[in-house]
């Protein structure tokens, strides 16, 4: 067991594919997606049940070495201020095998 | 005005499932359609009225005429979004006055769809190239927009702005890609092609769109409740807006000369309003503008306004000039 | 009993379909029909048997025959929940007993339309409202086993009991919706509206019915190891109820006139059992009824024996007493 | 960052509608919401290959401030208690773009 | 060679709707068909393909001719993975060898279809069993893959090896399991089944094709850049085996005396690639082997090359010999 | 509330069939499956675009009390090593209702 960060990234699903690459920018060894995701924040309801499929979020689960995350918050917050999302940290034992 | 045809209209099988949809969530029934099922319905329907009117296209002859039709449409789509900003510039924000202008300026496939469903009903022929000029249309509005925002919103955010991400979105964006393609595909198959696909594009296309507008129905009912925040003078501007743009649109085919089924083509386009292509567009370009007015009022009031009411009253005043 | 009925019923390839969604999972296959496809078959099941109906219906005349047929089936939909849960509540909770009450009192329009195929292969016509006595007979066997829920269940959680979220899921939930919506739609619509629809709603049906049908033996298959824990008497009840149940509706449609078809309509929606609504309203009203017994009685037991054995006994019986 | 309390809720698909409602009552700034998801627990096996599709879970992430916790747990236990399902509480820092 | 053939296969729908496809991506367009529809299509084309061919084949008759066929499509199912393995051997692991010359055994139904539609157009006509033929190709290679592996990995990683697992992998996988089965339906089910399932079967055919093929487009699209990964040799190696397979089955189906048709069928299957039933098979029973060079390899360069090049290639050799 | 090990599994969706056995062996009371997951990862890109199906993930959340974990984690490490993926630990509340 190894001691790491799980970030989670929830973000308009429009932006995942800039948000992935900025991931693999920043270094981090792999990480998991859920592409259909609802929601509600700031700003408003974003039902999924949208015709144009623009207003749905998609989920990045990605675990790092505790020392990573400062680089990987830091690519993220310009698309979080212009496009919204949220990013949280916690912790977690990574599984060696 | 004729009753008759909003009778007819309003019982044709499209429209009534559109009407049930709307009544499903005001019962609060559980039906609905899953993701992703629409998106494929909406991407059908593209193939379909895509291939179909590039078939029509290759059969056509008419040259000039055709040029200036899609001539007609392109300025059309561009100057809507004009005067529809500088309409709604004095309510609202730059970003909001934008995303909406382009909404205004850009056009609806389904509208199209069911207007050409309506037509046909009535045995009124048009012509495969305004198949083209649909897809023309759907552009030009949100890069006129994006101009707009561009040199009337004093803060960018520092954003980087990309002229090609906006080409892309405007151009390539999935919708426009796909009735582009099916059209020049469906003009080079030519009949052999449209023979073999007929079943598919023709034969079970009014089911689809059945099923389609179930679905615009409920997502349409669902939306309704925004509108409150709108307001009365987005709700007012989604009703009137389509009717200026027709009485410039008639007036417009009539001088081009177009026929009755290609004068009413042109009017429900300039009519109609995007809920597909600009939203998609504007949540990249525009992501201040507030989707919850622009969605709302083209889906819910624009888009029932123009099938159930528009569709009539226009035929009925082009029947009036035409004949 | 006429052992070409069987074997011609056998060799249907809807029915070939559902013993090839069996085999599937017998043989470990990884076939699968992924989410959400089996929900958009089924909505297109419900959309263009309703859609035929109320064709049909609207085609049709006999207006008190058809009045009678329609009461009779809200009654036997109410009565056949009674007699089941005071034979089931010998062995079973309330709870329990309630929720598999509701299953067989309610219908299933998959054996409906597999039973339409059936009598279409025959060549014997039944009538449209048939659809309309189905969807008449989706709910009240839901009203009944609530009722009997609440009056019967010594513990009510102390939650709160809605009646008015109780008619919603017994009439407004998404499946007796459709078929009812669409139903008043094809009856609106006429003969126009069928033409146009009628590639879709008829010609590929059989096409989609088999695919469903795939889908139900894959995952009626994947139930029956849920029987063992439903045990003996729970898989007798669900061969003996119908065949009960389908004691008393034959002589009743014969006693009210029926002619032949429908009279066999009306027997295996009183012999079939719900597998869409009654388990979706029962999460909601009686959430303590155990699911893994009441769902593969009629999905793993009910409809294979109705489709299977079923049509061909009790079109025997209605041809032997009709003829 | 802000130290924030991830709630994770899986919950009948058909309750969905009731716990975000709940949420919203509760004062949540927002949360996310993943529609389909199937599982296995007290009541038995939820395969999600249901016909009905009745019987399937959604999953749903807030974060919230550590104060809210109490007032969210409370407001769901009635729903979990009647309709089963599940209610993880752990702890994140939320990014603050 | 014919270079009319050329134009004439390009211009057909789907192949263009391929091109559209790839168009997308190179354009970086957003058009997508979103999950699970590309599966429920491919679905459909095994069931169809499957069913129709079950019905040529009850109809048919020349039974030793047949028997003979299905032993050549088995027995060059099972030779060719082999000399490709020494082939790719030279350059490349145990593990990548194997998955690749599995791929290459087996076929795809896919190229099938198109080539079955090719045929069509120019009005040749093949045998229903050159379906089952299909069917009994898709296995084989993945056993003698697996087997190869087995002998020449010293490297096993002490991982329980399960012949019943293998079996069922090869021969009861979803697309394996789905068109056998159709088949069997289709011979059992005879003329009146045919006929109620032709406008599912048969009349939209050429448009669920058109859509699919649009998807792999996209998908093929996406897997170019993988190919630099592969680098020239295998690029090379998924040209050239295709010619050397079919330069194998065309004199072998000439010595067999198989008809034009099922000639060109013959050579098809042979020439083709999988990149369904073996990667699913691979990703369990040889996880060690990178999908990202067998997968590109057979979607990307293979599949194009056969249906653009290829088809009208091994046609015109053919017809050279046979006419 | 009790405290818990949350236990994530990104995993091959071929293999779920036997992670989920292997956790049913090992006593876990439930978990929580989402079914498409793609992602990235030693093992490269998981692109969910195939069209064999076979190419993509499968999430599994597991929450169980901690002196289960050890159990659950040696179960899964062979499937893990075999066949590449993810097992995080982490820790969180279970509100009992
Ligand atoms: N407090 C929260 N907890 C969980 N998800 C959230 C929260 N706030 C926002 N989200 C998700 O992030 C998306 C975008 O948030 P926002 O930019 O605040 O509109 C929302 O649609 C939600 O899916
Ligand atoms: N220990 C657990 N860990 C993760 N998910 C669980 C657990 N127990 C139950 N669940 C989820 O919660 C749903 C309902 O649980 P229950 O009410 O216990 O049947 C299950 O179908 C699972 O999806
Ligand atoms: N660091 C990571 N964080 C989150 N998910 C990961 C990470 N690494 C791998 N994965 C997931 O696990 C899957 C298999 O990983 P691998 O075996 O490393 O290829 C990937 O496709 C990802 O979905
Ligand atoms: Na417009
Ligand atoms: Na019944
Ligand atoms: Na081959």
């Amino acid at each position: 067991m190894m001691p790491v960060k799980r970030i989670e990234i929830i973000i308009d699903a429009l932006e995942l594919p800039d948000v992935l690459e900025k991931l693999d920018a920043a270094g981090v060894s792999g990480y998991t997606v859920i592409k259909d995701a609802t929601g509600k924040g700031e700003r408003g309801e974003r039902g999924g049940g949208e015709l144009s499929g623009a207003f749905i979020n998609s989920y990045v689960l990605t675990a790092c070495p505790p020392e990573q995350v400062a680089a990987v918050v830091e690519t993220l917050r310009p698309i979080l201020k212009r496009f919204g999302g949220v990013c949280l940290v916690s912790d977690a034992q990574w599984l060696i095998h | 005005m004729d009753f008759n045809l909003v009778i007819g209209n309003f019982l044709n099988p499209p429209i009534l499932f559109f009407f049930l949809g709307l009544a499903a969530v005001f019962v609060k029934s559980d039906l609905e359609i899953p993701a992703p099922i629409p998106k494929i319905l909406s991407l059908y329907l593209l193939f379909a009225i895509g291939f179909k009117g590039g078939v029509g296209l290759a059969a056509g002859g008419l040259q000039t005429q055709i040029v200036v039709i899609l001539i007609a449409a392109v300025v059309m789509a561009s100057v809507v979004p004009l005067y529809a900003f500088f309409i709604l510039r004095r309510k609202l924000s730059v970003a909001d006055s934008c995303a909406i202008a382009a909404t205004y300026g850009s056009i609806s496939a389904v509208t199209f769809i069911t207007a050409a469903a309506f037509l046909e009903k009535l045995g009124i022929a048009y012509g495969g190239y305004m198949v083209a000029a649909m897809a023309l249309m759907e552009s030009p509005a949100i890069i006129v927009a994006v101009l707009l925002y561009r040199l009337r919103s004093a803060d960018q955010n520092g954003a980087a702005f990309s002229w090609k991400e906006l080409w892309r979105d405007a151009f390539f964006n999935g919708s426009v890609f796909l009735i582009m393609g099916s059209l020049v595909i469906g003009a080079l198959s030519g009949e052999a092609g449209a023979k073999t696909l007929k079943p598919f594009t023709n034969d079970i296309f009014t089911g689809v769109l059945c099923f389609f507008l179930l679905d615009m129905g409920i997502v349409a009912a669902r939306k309704l409740g925004d509108l409150r925040k709108a307001g009365a003078f987005l709700t007012a501007f989604a009703i009137l807006l389509p009717l200026v743009n027709a009485a410039i649109a008639i007036p417009l085919a009539y001088v081009l000369g177009l026929s009755e089924g290609d004068a009413f083509m042109f009017t429900i386009l300039c009519a109609s309003a995007s809920y597909i292509a600009v939203p998609a567009a504007m949540r990249l370009s525009i992501p201040e503008a507030n989707p919850s007015l622009y969605v709302p009022m083209s889906l819910a009031i624009t888009f029932p306004f123009n099938i159930i009411a528009g569709m009539p009253i226009y035929l009925a005043i082009i029947n009036y000039f035409w004949r």
